[in-house]
């Protein structure tokens, strides 16, 4: 049969690519697999999956440029999402143009709400608000007293900060250090020591990978005590354990997923799957939000086809079984997937809360191996 | 006697422009040959050439019984050739300390280079005292100097000069040729390009006059300095000259 | 000699047309494409107006244009996008004008650095005014069509590449090149070396900003470590180089073959075009040094057709 | 404020101090003798660092016995990249007249190829590993051995570097081609030579830094360009060409990155940063320890 | 006789070098003043100093009564035109347009390129380089070199032309063309000269007075057979051999 394609941007080259390739890995290995299974389910006629690739270069510029060809100069069937907020945005404009629908993915930011765009949406759950709230019902829950909150200036961290500080204020939780940073610092020696002095039951790193390296190497130094330590981006990512090992051990970071979870048949499987073509672990967050896009992407076409707005009218509406679990959109929303945690132990991330989400119960940060 | 340095229809030039045709030379070793010629006649393109500065065309050089016409300035100089290069080219930022240092680069210049050193601030009391400025900062006449001293370093056996005495003092001219007189004494050879023609033509041995790129004239010094020719184009005693002829 | 100039400024008027043609035939991709392409000729013929005519290599042109397009987005909805480019263009005159005086003192590759570290302190500093305004990036909702953009960018176009014609036959060109020559001895004749490069900058700062304003307009998002990213200063000279800096046409010439160049690898070999635009922009930094033109004008005046 | 004088900020200053000093060598070689702005300077670097990755990866051997290899691997890369591309932008006067501009352009060039050969090799993803990241007890501070590692080599390079510069003719040399290249050949000095040289010792030490950062950073093919600003800057702060110059600078840097962000906050880190380099050039055009050019 | 140009006290000091030091005189409209001097003796630094290109650490030099910025473009500006003694032609424009710089900034500030071309294209003739117009500066000889210094300081339209060892390389036929050229010159502009020069037969034959400096101080100022035949000049200076000479 006539191969169906599906086209994106994504980042192979510039600053981005790095974390571009997560997602770009779990795209191709959702091909590979539906084209095993005999190709993807359009409205009942099989048919083989084509993807068209296009580099952004890391550009943001360059994503509707990139969007408009694919819609109208390739005219593909359908559309995945390229890699990152920025980029999400940047393409709205061309969907709605074309009222071509097409499932988000690696994008959090409250501004989406304000969109009011009825061709994307975004499956992760781990939206700012929520995530402030979940975190200081967390913290809550473990009795903790005092926070440091160290936030990198970038937009997801910085939004997420400004979630957090009411909601640990209303949980009756005293925030004793608020700091920020720039992107691209090289040393927080100061912060740590002076997070040190305070000695909070709990450190809130709004971070990304950079910075979260300086984070646990200068903690690790100095000795940082706090029984609850989190990190928001970066220790998922695959190089994070190669760095440091059994140290990762107890840090708290965002996340939704863990392949561990039994009642997500498919968690396992991918993670698997993924790490046998990838030879890396997938790193939890985006490679997965990647993934379940396309998963719900498959399951929309196989239920309404290719035909645009019984496209747009499925993902709207339907409920999607996806290795995170059932996924159902409000608006641009996920409606499904509660707020959660994650937690390093022996190596391997578990889902510490909710409650009725965990694989695990959480545990204190005892110490640093020396 | 011996010929040390001798061209063989040397050619040469920049770019399209052809500069040197056919020039052929010899140079005595020991001895003082004198280049004179009027504005543009290709003396500086011949030494920049017998430096190796820029590269032979056609025709050929020898120096010291070796064919150079495929060495670079450093190897030339390996073989005992100098030149002190027309406007100087000193090194701005270098102090003149470091010029004599770096004068003395060349392998077999290395040894007693400190000596040598003391002995080119007895020759430019000058230079001595401004031993720690800026070769750039230094006035014109003390930048010549400067690029004698540099050439000197190097223990030559051949000095090419390419005018010596632009913007020195009378007094220091006196000097200068002193000091080449010396040097010349020590059997270093010297080829000097001069545009005092009476003074180049009497303290010289055999001299050529160029014009237009090529050899227009040659003999020994005291020869040329009563032949007609060079009086009417170079002495400026023109009346009496085209009288004559 | 007159005849010549006809027929070049005919050749001028003539692209000038084609260029605003083009749009209105082409797709979607094709107002986007063209509209980068105008985009970059504007950049690349402001920096020519400045860093080719001085010789002072600008490497922080990504200022003038991030700074456009912030003022863009801080202003959206509140001002009409006409006013809102003027007065990026006014900012970033003032901008340059402030920070030249200064800047302009220093020479070779220290005036490189400083460019650019000038352009990522600005960016910081930005940074900082929005995380202390609480905002994390700024959504543009209801920009106008990429058609009318790429007409906008057109006109930018237009005028900066004006600019470098009217500033290469101009005294101040003359200023300007002396300059770049030999400084001290331009002072001497009695250039007012400050004065002259100080405007020539000045000049060179006001399209980049305008360009930024549209570009965000079409990115609808603006984000200052994006916008202002040193990557946009780099293609410009990359861009300046690759045409050919001496003339008014090589801004075109080389923004348009860098931009053709990646359009055609880009899709057809994803994993090496930039391998391969790398190979080929080392080609013609060390073969053609005067750039695309140079090597056109000599092949021209080799076979006999001269001026 | 007590905290300013803690050992830790001290320890912390004195190891970034170090990592740019090293950073800052092999480029200031190359941009200092030759004035060519190597902008390619931080993907020599992590060439270095994946040779590191790869060969602790593979067999498990120290980077501190990697990096010979890496150096090795980088002169050869730097060799090759001296005769393909320098020799010729060098010797052709039209390339000389805008050799700012052209050594940009050529080096952004070379960035970009290695970059990508570098995705391509080795895929985009950030790498890392561990090791002798045991903490070392020093008075009251412990810090992670390779960092001390790293300042320890540092020290070392930069000491034989400047040593090689202060006592040999050669700094001389090097320093005499960039100001007058006629006059430099006629006392005997072989540009074709020296400048191979000091490519190859350049992309030399720019591998050496980029094989020990390798143990505290994570790396990617894209992730050297931060680390080329920073040589920059500390060299252009330090003033060009001078080795003194740019530990001074590489101190400054790390002083305002360390205690500036102690002393305002650590948002203010990168406009304290670009303002300090900005303002130390207009204050002094030639930066810190740079002479005044004739 | 008017004054053009007042020296007074004027001193530069350079780290520990006193270049200039204490150094005064007078200059009047329409004359030719030679300066004269050992090597280092402070010339070119004077020179400097009068065009704007080095500011004095002491002393005020008045041009019509009006002190001399330092800023040379300023100075131009105001009539003064130099040469440099180690010529700096800009290497990469023709010999024309190294003049229409001048022409276009002087003194003259000419607006129009057509006729700043026109005005340097007479210039060039005047100095015998029109051969040369079109042809890059840098393939020039030192010679050729040197007359573009004069003529591109003359394309400024100046009113004190400085002239620092224009004639040094050329021979002695060449140096008799050459004075007659500048005679001409300075007649054909209305110009007042200071010339630095160590070629005894041009200073004598040209100057109407000569200001002799000495290790930075002015050791005398007088006509040139006064200073040819001053004791004090022949020791410092000439040397004895070159007192017949000259
Ligand atoms: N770089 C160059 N490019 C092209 N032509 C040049 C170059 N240098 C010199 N010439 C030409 O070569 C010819 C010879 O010049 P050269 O400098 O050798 O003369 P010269 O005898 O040394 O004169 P002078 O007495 O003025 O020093 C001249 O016609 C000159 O114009
Ligand atoms: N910018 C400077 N910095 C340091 N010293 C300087 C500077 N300019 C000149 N000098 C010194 O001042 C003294 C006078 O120099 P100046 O160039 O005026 O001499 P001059 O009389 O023109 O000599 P010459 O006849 O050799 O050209 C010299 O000894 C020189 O070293
Ligand atoms: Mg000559
Ligand atoms: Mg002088």
């Amino acid at each position: 049969a006539e191969p169906v394609r599906i086209g994106f941007g994504i980042s192979r080259t510039g600053e981005f690519a790095p974390t571009s390739a997560g997602p770009l890995a779990a795209y191709e290995l959702w091909r590979d697999q539906v084209n095993a299974k005999g190709g993807l389910d359009v409205a009942g006629t099989k048919r083989p999956v084509e993807f068209v690739i296009y580099d952004d270069q890391s550009d943001v510029g360059k994503e509707a440029a990139i969007y408009e060809k694919l819609i109208s100069n390739d005219k593909v069937d359908l559309l995945l999402s390229p890699w990152g907020s920025h980029n999400h945005f940047a393409i709205v404009g061309v969907l709605e143009k074309h009222g071509f629908p097409m499932v988000g993915s690696t994008a959090s930011s409250l501004q989406i709400r304000s969109l009011k765009a009825k061709n994307i949406w975004f499956p992760t759950s781990s939206m700012p608000d929520a995530h402030g709230k979940e975190m200081a019902k967390m913290l809550k829950d473990l009795g903790v007293k005092t926070v440091a909150v160290n936030t990198v200036q970038v937009g997801f961290p910085m939004e997420n900060r400004q979630e957090l500080l009411p909601a640990l204020k209303e949980a009756g939780i005293e925030v004793v250090l608020d700091r920020q940073y720039a992107p691209g610092v090289k040393d927080m020696t100061s912060t740590l020591t002076e997070i040190k002095r305070l000695q909070p039951d709990a450190v809130i790193n709004l971070s990304y990978p950079p910075d979260a390296i300086l984070y646990m190497r200068g903690a690790r130094e100095q000795d940082i005590k706090a029984p609850f330590q989190f990190l928001l981006v970066g220790p998922t990512a695959a190089f994070f354990s190669k760095m440091f090992g059994a140290n990762l051990d107890n840090i708290v970071t965002m996340g939704h997923w863990s392949p561990d979870k039994a009642d997500w048949p498919n968690a396992k499987a991918f993670f698997e799957a993924y790490q046998s073509k990838t030879g890396e672990a997938p790193d939890y967050l985006d490679a997965v939000l990647a993934y379940m896009s396309a998963e719900i992407l498959e399951q929309a076409v196989a239920k309404a086809g290719l035909d645009k707005d019984a496209l747009r009218k499925a993902i709207s509406s339907e409920t999607f079984s996806t290795i995170n679990g059932p996924v159902r959109f409000e608006g641009v929303q996920n409606v499904t997937t509660p707020t959660m945690f994650l937690q390093f132990q022996d190596g391997v991330a578990q889902i510490v809360h909710p409650p009725e989400m965990a694989t695990a119960k959480f545990q204190p940060k005892q110490k640093w191996e020396q | 006697m011996s010929v040390l340095l001798e061209t063989r229809d040397l050619c040469s030039g920049y770019g399209d422009v052809q500069v040197l045709k056919q020039v052929s030379i010899a140079l005595e070793q020991g001895q003082v040959t004198a280049f004179v010629g009027s504005n543009g006649a290709g003396k500086t393109t011949l030494m920049r050439t017998l430096a190796g500065l820029l590269p032979t065309r056609r025709g050929g050089i020898m120096l010291a019984g070796h064919t150079v016409d495929a060495l670079d300035p450093p190897q030339r100089l390996a073989l005992g050739l100098s030149l002190v290069p027309e406007g100087r080219l000193v090194f701005p930022d270098f102090t003149v300390a470091d010029t004599l240092r770096i004068g003395a680069y060349a392998p077999h210049a290395r040894a007693g280079w400190r000596a040598r050193a003391e002995q080119m601030y007895e020759l430019f009391p000058r230079l001595k005292e401004r031993r720690n400025n800026q070769a750039g900062f230094l006035s014109g006449g003390e930048q010549q100097m400067l690029a004698l001293a540099r050439s000197l370093m190097s223990c030559p056996k051949l000095l090419l000069l390419d005018e010596p005495t632009l913007g020195l003092a009378p007094a220091m001219v006196d000097e200068l040729f002193a000091i080449l007189g010396r040097i010349r004494e020590t059997g270093v050879t010297l080829g000097l390009v001069e545009q005092n023609i009476q003074t180049a033509l009497s303290l010289s041995d055999y001299a050529y006059v160029l014009e237009d790129g090529q050899i227009a004239l040659s003999g020994p010094s005291a020869q040329l300095l009563d032949s007609p020719e060079v009086q009417a184009s170079y002495l400026g005693i023109r009346e009496e000259a085209a009288s004559v002829s | 000699m007159n005849g010549v100039r006809h027929s070049r400024l005919a050749a001028w008027l003539g692209l000038l047309a084609a260029a605003a043609i083009a749009p209105a035939l082409v797709g979607g991709y094709g107002q986007s494409v063209l509209m980068q392409l105008y985009g970059w000729i504007a950049l690349t013929a402001s920096w020519v107006a400045f860093s080719a005519m001085t010789g002072y290599i600008s490497l922080g042109h990504a200022v003038f244009y991030g700074m456009g397009g912030y003022l863009m987005a801080v202003s959206w909805m509140q001002l009409p996008i006409l006013a809102v480019l003027l007065l990026a263009g006014l900012a970033a005159a003032a901008f340059a004008a402030l920070v030249g005086l200064p800047s302009l003192r220093v020479r070779g590759p220290y005036f490189v650095i400083l460019t650019f570290g000038l352009a990522e302190f600005f960016k910081y500093v930005v940074v900082a005014i929005e995380s202390s305004l609480g905002i994390s990036g700024r959504l543009l909702l209801g920009a106008p069509d990429v058609l009318w953009l790429s007409y906008g960018m057109l006109v930018l176009a237009a005028l900066a590449v004006l600019l470098v014609m009217v500033l290469r036959h101009s005294r101040l060109g003359v200023g300007l090149w002396a300059v770049r020559e030999d400084e001290t001895a331009a002072a001497t004749l009695g250039v007012p070396t400050t004065c002259v490069k100080l405007l020539a900058f000045v000049l060179s700062a006001i399209l980049p900003a305008m360009v930024g304003a549209l570009t965000v307009l079409r990115s609808t998002y603006f984000e200052p470590m994006q916008m202002f990213s040193p990557m946009t200063s780099f293609t410009i000279v990359t861009m300046a180089i690759i045409g050919g800096s001496d003339r008014p046409a090589g801004p075109v010439l080389g923004a348009a073959f860098i931009m053709l160049l990646s359009e055609v690898l880009w899709s057809r070999m994803p994993e090496f075009y930039m391998v391969l635009l790398g190979v080929l922009l080392l080609g013609f930094v060390l073969f053609a040094p005067d750039g695309i033109v140079g090597k056109w004008m000599a092949r021209r005046n080799r076979l006999g057709g001269g001026f | 404020m007590n905290a300013l004088f803690s050992p830790e900020l001290l320890i912390a200053t004195l190891a970034l101090t170090s990592i740019y000093a090293l950073v800052a060598l092999g480029l200031n070689l190359i941009y200092g003798s030759m004035r060519l702005l190597n902008v390619a300077h931080g993907e020599i670097m992590m060439l270095g660092a994946y040779i590191a990755f790869g060969v602790f990866t593979a067999w498990q051997v120290s980077p501190l016995i990697s990096m010979f290899g890496a150096m090795v691997a980088a002169a050869i890369l730097g060799w090759l990249c001296y005769e393909l591309l320098i020799k010729r932008l060098s010797s052709t006067p039209a390339l000389v007249q805008r050799i700012e501009a052209n050594s940009l352009l050529v080096f952004f060039a070379l960035s970009v190829i290695l970059q990508n050969l570098g995705a391509w090799a080795f895929t985009a993803n950030a790498r890392s590993y561990s090791y002798m990241d045991s903490l070392v007890q020093i008075g009251s501070v412990s810090v992670a051995l390779n960092r001390l590692v790293i300042i320890a080599v540092s020290v070392v390079a930069t000491a034989a570097v400047m040593l090689f510069f202060r006592f040999g003719i050669a700094g001389l040399a090097i320093r005499a081609l960039i100001q007058q290249r006629d006059a430099a050949s006629l006392v005997g000095i072989r540009a074709d030579k020296v400048n191979r040289i000091i490519f190859c010792l350049g992309f030399a030490l720019a591998a050496l830094a980029g094989a020990l950062v390798s143990m505290v950073e994570s790396i990617t093919p894209f992730s050297g360009f931060p680390f080329t600003i920073a040589a920059f800057f500390v060299i252009i702060l330090g003033g060009l060409g001078s080795i003194g110059g740019s530990v001074v600078g590489a101190l400054l840097l790390a002083c305002v990155e360390v205690y500036g962000g102690a002393l305002t906050s650590p948002a203010y880190r990168s406009i304290l940063l670009y303002g300090v380099f900005i303002f130390v050039l207009f204050v002094r055009p030639q930066g810190l320890f740079g002479r005044r050019v004739a | 006789m008017t004054t053009l140009l007042q020296v007074r006290q004027v001193t530069r000091r350079f780290g520990g070098i006193t270049a200039v030091s204490d150094v005064s005189f007078d200059m009047f409209q329409g004359e030719v003043l030679g300066l004269m001097g050992a090597n280092g003796a402070g010339k070119t630094t004077l020179f400097s100093m009068i065009a704007g290109n080095v500011a004095p650490s002491s002393g005020q030099i008045l041009f019509e009564g009006k002190a001399v910025p330092a800023r040379p473009d300023q100075a131009s500006r105001l009539g003064i035109a130099r040469t440099f003694q180690i010529v700096r032609p800009f290497p990469g424009m023709t010999v024309l347009e190294n003049c229409m710089v001048g022409a276009l900034y002087g003194s003259g500030r000419e607006r129009d390129l057509n006729q700043a071309r026109r005005i340097c294209e007479g210039i060039l003739e005047e100095v015998g380089l029109s051969a040369q117009m079109f042809k890059a500066a840098a393939t020039l000889t030192l010679a050729g070199r040197k007359r573009l210094e004069i003529a591109r300081a003359l394309s400024t339209h100046p009113r004190l032309l400085l002239l620092d060892e224009v004639l040094a390389g050329l021979n002695a036929s060449e140096v008799d063309e050459a004075l007659a050229l500048i005679e001409e010159i300075r007649q054909r502009h209305s110009l007042s000269i200071i010339i630095i020069e160590h070629v005894m037969k041009v200073l004598m034959r040209m100057s109407h007075r000569i200001v002799v400096l000495h290790e930075g101080k002015k050791l005398m100022e007088g006509t040139p057979s006064q200073v040819g035949s001053d004791p004090r000049v022949i020791k410092a200076y000439l040397g004895e051999k070159n007192v017949r000479a000259a």
